[in-house]
């Protein structure tokens, strides 16, 4: 038993959700999903009772490429939080009125399939695959089932897919190069090279073009709020959730260790593109008229702390960072998971529309709120651990990092209780409201059970994660390239 | 000056006056039988080289086969006049400009890259008898050859789909 | 017999054939009628099968003839497909200028 | 033994909190309240016990509950530290929390979500508890956070007012701000003592002097005196000292016993109490004391001169609250901890009395809370009236109620310290006097000036809510016996936190008790003005569009709350409107500029394709011939 199961499984999800029929669409992928999860846990807990559980076949001679996948701390957390999210956003979509439901489960496992893959694989060129086929699903998602104007979602989604496909092309030439110099595309031999710094520099932005599009970074950002608001919001979790999680993860796992050399003379330039995210991110947010793009720009902040803690190339940084990946993961799915049922009671998406929902709606405001104070990283939510991390590595960095990161508690706050005081409070709004159905309740019951016991004790995530940290740290500096 | 350089000096010289006759002249006719004539004179120049066999299918393919079809199709259209408008006065010059820029590099490559050339081998042995020339063909060049059968009969095939008149357009 | 070659020089061929071809090629740019470039095209292909003869006998060796007859049949299928092709054309359009073909236009 | 107990304490208000947000509903009318009241009470008791202990045996005790997580070489774990100064601080935020949960019982009683009223409250004393026995200083950031958060809660209590809602949020906010400064000076200590207990923060800062050299040991104090100067910036914002201060008397929208027990009691103390924590900090660097000092000295006269003119009775005691931090702060940075926290302990006795007190009359009012509605109502109410007496005389400085001894204990170390902040302290006292009494006559004397129908209704407020004012009052009264000057049980308890004191306690000469005279009579002439003015005269404050000059300024509060607007919450919200208009879109455009640029390419080009064969040939034949002499090309030229 390996790695390789939860692949097969999540496939094998997608299959059968579609081939299951429009009615049982739903429950096959919850329970397949569910059964991912199952397996997901134990490989995690054959790795921790330090059994090898990464695999690697050889697929073809020349070129030579493996089908490896790593069994390490940071790909399996990686691939928890994907296995973990995956039936929550099935399950939030529970009760809603979805067309052709069989393709639309069937391409969220397989977006679940394409992203797990992502975090699970050691060579460049598998990665790259499970890389650009995570794309597809989720442009048929946010195309098919999204909502506003046609053309105008057509607009949004096409520039989305090119966007993230032209930067995609820069890390395919640079794996391309690599492979001239390292005959393979195993991480192992690509993190061995010993590259010269112009070339490092090269590679280093190539992959950062990938990356930065992905995550986004700004001023690459530009697709974000769109797409954001014109998916559906299972499209949208799965966008913030999970898929810009693979342009920070990459970071880690591809960019530092192949370009050590260029991560660390311009870490500074690197920082401050992650800050000027966070400020960028929240100065926007505050004005935000629509839900769903406040809360793209309010993870448009939060990812550029999670990236400039990753660049700080220190412990702190690149822990936090994964810590800070992971928690985000959760209250961002329940955070737009509220904005779901709000839309979706309310029938639009303008804040001014809103208000008044807290005398109808108990239990969700309740929800909503944790989520919410998660989301600006109250101590005891998992959100914090990450984010104080991150800022201690800021800090260890410059002083002023930390202060201009730290902005993000002042300013977070700010937008978000603004938005949570115009969307749920106030005279009670005229539309009848109902309160959280049994499906959302679990949901954000879930996640603000994993919040708060991670931000309590977040020592096994920790422990998990500190030996493949180590390794990646190893790798960016220590002076000799061996591993 | 030995005869055969005379003869082909004149050989050439019909060539390529023939040649850019047939560019020239407006009545397609009138190309066509320049065109013959040129081909005629390029099968003398296979007669010089002693290729007897090759002359003679040149003189059957050609001026048999392809320029009767020429000579068919000319007449098919009623094109038996010199109606042809000339192409725009810019459009002829650059064509002008590009025949020679053409004969030029082309001839500059040859002239400077210097080639060593002879002394000329004379083995005696003999390479372009029909004999020898069917022994090729059927042995080392098997294959291509029947592929150039199959490449003819493909031709034909299309040649005749191509000119019948299609009947479905009518209704 | 000895070498042709001997009395005038593979140079001359060559020249001979680079100004062929170079007709041809000024044919098919000079002319509109669909047919005459037709013909300067028959002209570079001969210019190039002079040139495969003239190396043939520089070389003593058969293959540049049997390269001959392959392209002289090449030739004779082309020949045959463009003009049903142009007799298509001019059925359809009554002219083969091929100034007026611009279907191609994108 | 201790685990059990302390998770007890801890835990009992925490239960508290999840029970009534799930079952709260159903436990009937004040059901609810009760079971909150009683979840405190616990809390009460078993600090009680661990008290009467260390008053016994004086060795604090430390529990580790579990490890949290570690960063950079720092380890931190949720340990517990019981010592003197938090049992102290327990003991008033659990006794007075239990009073006035109490009153809250009768005060909500008829409030729809007063569920969800005593589910926060309880939330809050659990993070009070939190914040004040954490033994370091991540574990106090969670109880400073909760806190945090519990106020916006309870401030935004009546969510249907979107007022309320912007002052429960401006609280918010004001609060993070102090919290980044509290962050940053947490990763300073981290960063420079590899620890953040308080127990061995000391200690390592000793290690690291002793192995570094002179010019070294300048530099890492002056690192220290940073990461001091950013936890007071914490201190400033969770206690409202100037700048941040402007949130607490907009958080008097909350319910009025939350404004008694956060808003003036124990959350906008945990400034104090962290500064006392970490008074070693401080200690290493007087250029902060010092700015603590003036910070606070002026905090304390422009609070209590923006006191001297509002009208609503809840906005008064809100800006005397800040008045007095502002004096604890000035003590805190003269190094007189123990007196910063005697003077704690007083305020926040006589505050808390005062707020219930004005909840009663508000109570009796149907929430009139502006005075000039107010008066005469002595004589319907007696015990709030005798009470509130009690207290503002407390407040005031006169002799023998609590507020006299603090009071005069800062004035007195201000003295010996800084004449100039002796008179801004003095001057602030007065001006107390004279507002506490303007409200006091205001409120309870002459006629009353509200409506018939108010007049009608107006009754003693039941027993629920004079018990805990009764109790309140008495300990206003007495409170200051804790430290007699003199002899002082408090310093002697407070010894082995803070040290021994290098300049000791006040040696009672002739200058002291000529200091304490000056401060009554201070006092006295404060009362004075105000019995003139108000009771003599008659006066009653003008209507808001009647005001002029100074008067008008400072009932504005100065303009502070215009002058932030504009400086900051304006100029943030147009950058963000520019962002959002326009470099958003200019950025879009950029990245479509792309598929633009491509498009046209792609539009010129497709003209080249104009479908003439001719020319299609005249391409090709150039082409090749390209090609030809790029391939030769050394050989032609």
């Amino acid at each position: 038993m390996d790695v390789s199961i939860v692949l097969i499984l999540l496939f094998a999800g997608a299959l059968l959700s579609f081939l299951s029929g429009d009615k049982w669409a739903s429950k096959t992928a919850l329970l397949t999903s569910v059964v991912a999860l199952g397996a997901s846990w134990l490989v995690l807990c054959k790795h921790n009772a330090k059994e090898v559980v990464g695999v690697s076949y050889l697929w073809s001679q020349k070129p030579n490429i493996h089908v490896a996948l790593s069994g390490d701390g940071l790909s399996l957390a990686m691939l928890m939080l994907t296995t973990a999210l995956l039936p929550l956003i099935i399950l939030s979509t529970f009760g809603r009125n979805i067309q052709n439901a069989k393709s639309f489960y069937s391409l969220i496992m397989f977006m679940g399939f394409a992203m797990a893959g992502t975090f699970l694989a050691l060579d460049g060129f598998v990665y790259y695959i499970f890389w650009e086929l995570a794309l597809i699903p989720i442009y048929f998602i946010a195309l098919l089932w999204g909502s506003g104007e046609h053309k105008d979602r057509q607009r949004a989604v096409v520039k989305f897919f090119i966007y993230t496909f032209a930067g995609s092309l820069f890390m395919l030439a640079a794996f391309a190069y690599l492979y001239t110099k390292a005959g393979s595309f195993m991480w192992t031999d690509l993190a061995k090279l010993d590259l010269s710094k112009t070339e490092q520099i090269w590679i280093f932005l190539a992959f950062f073009a990938a990356y930065a599009i992905k995550i986004p970074l700004i001023p690459f950002h530009t697709w974000q709020a769109a797409v954001y608001e014109k998916a559906p919001t299972a499209g949208t979790m799965l966008l913030s959730g999970i898929m810009l999680k693979m342009g920070l993860y990459s970071i880690l796992r591809w960019q530092l260790p192949i370009a050590p050399l260029a991560a660390k003379s311009f870490m500074v330039i690197f920082i401050w593109f992650g800050l000027a995210g966070v400020l960028y991110g929240s100065v926007v947010a505050l004005r935000q008229k629509n839900l769903k793009k406040l809360l793209a720009y309010s993870s448009l902040a939060h990812v550029g702390l999670i990236a400039a803690g990753a660049y700080t190339l220190n412990k702190d940084g690149l822990s936090g960072a994964v810590l800070q990946m992971i928690s985000h993961g959760f209250a961002i799915v329940g955070l737009f998971l509220a904005a779901d049922i709000i839309i979706d009671r309310l029938q639009t998406r303008e804040i001014s529309e809103m208000g008044g929902i807290r005398s109808q709606a108990p239990k969700f405001t309740s929800m909503f709120m944790i989520m919410v104070l998660a989301s600006v990283a109250l101590p005891t939510t998992f959100n914090f651990v990450g984010e104080f991390t991150v800022l201690y590595s800021l800090f260890f960095k410059k002083v002023w990092f930390a202060i201009i990161g730290g902005l993000t508690i002042i300013l977070g706050a700010y937008y978000m209780l603004k938005m949570f005081q115009n969307v749920m409070l106030g005279e009670t709004n005229k539309k009848p409201f109902r309160d959280v159905s049994w499906s959302e309740g679990l949901t954000f019951s879930i996640i603000i059970a994993v919040t708060f016991f991670f931000g309590l004790y977040p020592k096994p995530i920790n422990d998990l994660i500190a030996p493949s940290i180590h390794q990646i740290m190893f790798l960016i500096h220590s002076g000799p390239r061996l591993l | 000056m030995s005869t055969v350089l005379i003869i082909f000096f004149i050989l050439s010289a019909v060539t390529l006056a023939t040649a850019f006759l047939t560019v020239f002249t407006k009545n397609p006719i009138h190309s066509a039988i320049y065109l013959v004539l040129c081909f005629f004179s390029v099968a003398g120049h296979y007669l010089l080289f002693n290729a007897q066999f090759l002359a003679v299918v040149h003189v059957i393919v050609y001026s048999g086969a392809i320029m009767i079809l020429f000579l068919f199709t000319v007449m098919l259209m009623n094109l038996n006049k010199e109606d042809e408008v000339h192409k725009p006065r810019t459009t002829r010059l650059a064509a002008g400009i590009i025949f020679i820029l053409t004969c030029l590099v082309l001839l500059a490559i040859f002239i400077q890259t210097k080639p060593i050339v002879g002394p000329y081998d004379d083995t005696g042995v003999d390479y372009q008898s029909i004999k020898v020339l069917g022994n090729v063909l059927l042995n080392e060049y098997m294959v291509p050859f029947e592929f150039a059968s199959v490449l003819l009969l493909v031709g034909m095939i299309g040649a005749v789909l191509l000119s019948k008149r299609e009947k479905t357009e009518k209704k | 017999m000895g070498n042709v070659l001997n009395q005038i020089g593979i140079e001359n061929y060559i020249f001979l054939c680079v100004i062929l071809f170079s007709i041809g090629v000024f044919g098919v740019l000079y002319r509109r009628n669909a047919i005459i470039v037709f013909m300067s095209i028959e002209i570079m292909l001969n210019a190039v099968n002079l040139l495969f003869v003239a190396f043939s006998t520089y070389h003593q060796d058969a293959q540049g003839q049997v390269f001959v007859f392959f392209s002289m049949a090449v030739a004779a299928a082309e020949v045959a497909v463009g003009l049903a092709i142009l007799v298509s054309i001019f059925r359809n359009l009554n002219s083969i200028d091929i100034d007026n073909l611009k279907n191609l236009k994108g | 033994m201790d685990q059990t107990y302390i998770l007890l304490l801890l835990l009992a208000p925490l239960a508290g909190f999840i029970l009534n947000v799930f079952f709260g509903k159903k436990a009937g009318h004040n059901g609810a309240g009760y079971l909150a009241t009683f979840a405190v009470f616990i809390s009460f008791c078993v600090t009680l016990m661990y008290f009467l202990q260390i008053n016994k045996t004086a060795t604090p005790v430390q529990v580790n509950l579990f490890e949290w997580f570690s960063f950079g070489k720092v380890t931190v774990n949720m340990g517990i530290l019981l010592d003197q100064l938090s049992l102290l601080w327990l003991m008033f935020v659990t006794g007075i929390g239990t009073l006035i949960h109490l009153y809250s019982v009768s005060y909500m009683h008829d409030d729809e979500n007063r569920h969800k009223f005593f589910a926060y409250l309880n939330l809050f004393i659990f993070f009070m508890l939190l914040l004040v026995t954490g033994d370091n200083l991540l574990v106090m950031f969670i109880g400073w956070e909760g806190v945090g958060l519990c106020s916006y809660l309870l401030i935004g209590f009546w969510y249907k007012n979107q007022d309320y809602n912007d002052a429960a949020k401006k609280a918010f906010i004001m609060n993070r701000i102090g919290d980044l400064g509290f962050l940053i000076g947490m990763f300073i200590i981290a960063y420079l003592t590899k620890t953040l207990d308080y127990a061995q923060i000391p200690d390592a800062i000793k290690f690291k002097l002793s192995l570094l050299q002179e010019p070294q040991q300048m530099k890492f104090i002056s690192a220290l005196s940073i990461a001091a100067l950013a936890l007071f910036i914490g201190a400033c914002g969770k206690s409202a000292q100037i700048p941040l201060y402007t949130w607490l008397p907009d958080a008097m929208a909350g319910p009025t016993p939350v404004s008694a027990l956060i808003h003036a009691a124990t959350m906008v103390t945990a400034g104090i109490f962290m500064v006392t924590r970490m008074h070693f900090l401080f200690d290493l660097a007087p250029n902060v004391q010092n700015v603590i000092a003036i910070v606070g000295a002026v905090t304390s006269i422009v609070a209590a001169t923006i006191g001297l003119v509002q009208n609503d009775i809840k906005k008064v005691l809100a800006y005397s609250t800040v008045s007095q931090l502002g004096l604890m702060f000035l003590a805190l940075g003269l190094g007189a901890y123990e007196v910063a926290v005697f003077h704690v302990i007083t305020h926040a006795f006589f505050k808390a009395c005062l707020f219930l007190g004005s909840g009663s009359v508000i109570h009796a009012l149907h929430g009139e809370q502006d005075m000039r509605k107010m008066g005469a109502l002595k004589k319907w109410m007696p015990i709030t009236y005798i009470t509130f007496l009690i207290s503002s005389l407390a407040i005031s400085g006169i002799p023998p109620f609590s507020g006299f001894f603090s009071k005069d204990e800062i004035l007195m170390t201000a003295f010996h310290e800084n004449k100039v902040l002796y008179v801004i302290g003095s001057v602030a006292s007065i001006m107390t006097a004279f507002y506490m009494f303007r409200l006091l006559y205001l409120t309870f004397f002459k006629d009353f000036r509200g409506t018939e129908e108010q007049k009608h209704h107006l009754h003693e407020s039941p027993a629920l809510i004079t018990f805990p004012l009764i109790v309140l009052a008495i300990l206003a009264a007495i409170g200051g016996l804790i430290s007699f000057p003199g002899a002082s049980w408090l310093n002697q308890y407070l010894a082995p936190v803070l040290g021994a004191k290098e300049h000791g306690e006040h040696h009672l000469g002739t200058t002291e008790y000529a200091l304490m005279a000056v401060a009554v009579i201070g006092g006295l002439i404060g009362i004075g003005i105000a019995y003139a003015k108000y009771l003599k005269k008659g006066e009653v404050p003008p209507a808001d569009e009647e005001m002029t000059g100074l008067h008008k300024v400072l009932y504005h509060k100065y303009y502070i709350d215009e002058a932030y607007e504009f400086l900051f919450v304006k100029p943030i919200n147009a950058l963000s409107t520019f962002f959002r208009d326009t470099l958003e879109t200019a950025l879009s455009g950029f990245v479509y500029g792309f598929g633009k640029v491509t498009n046209a390419i792609g539009d010129q080009g497709r003209l080249l394709q104009n479908g003439s064969v001719g020319r299609y040939l005249f391409f090709f034949v150039m082409g090749m011939v390209a090609i030809v002499s790029y391939l030769f090309y050394n050989k032609i030229v």
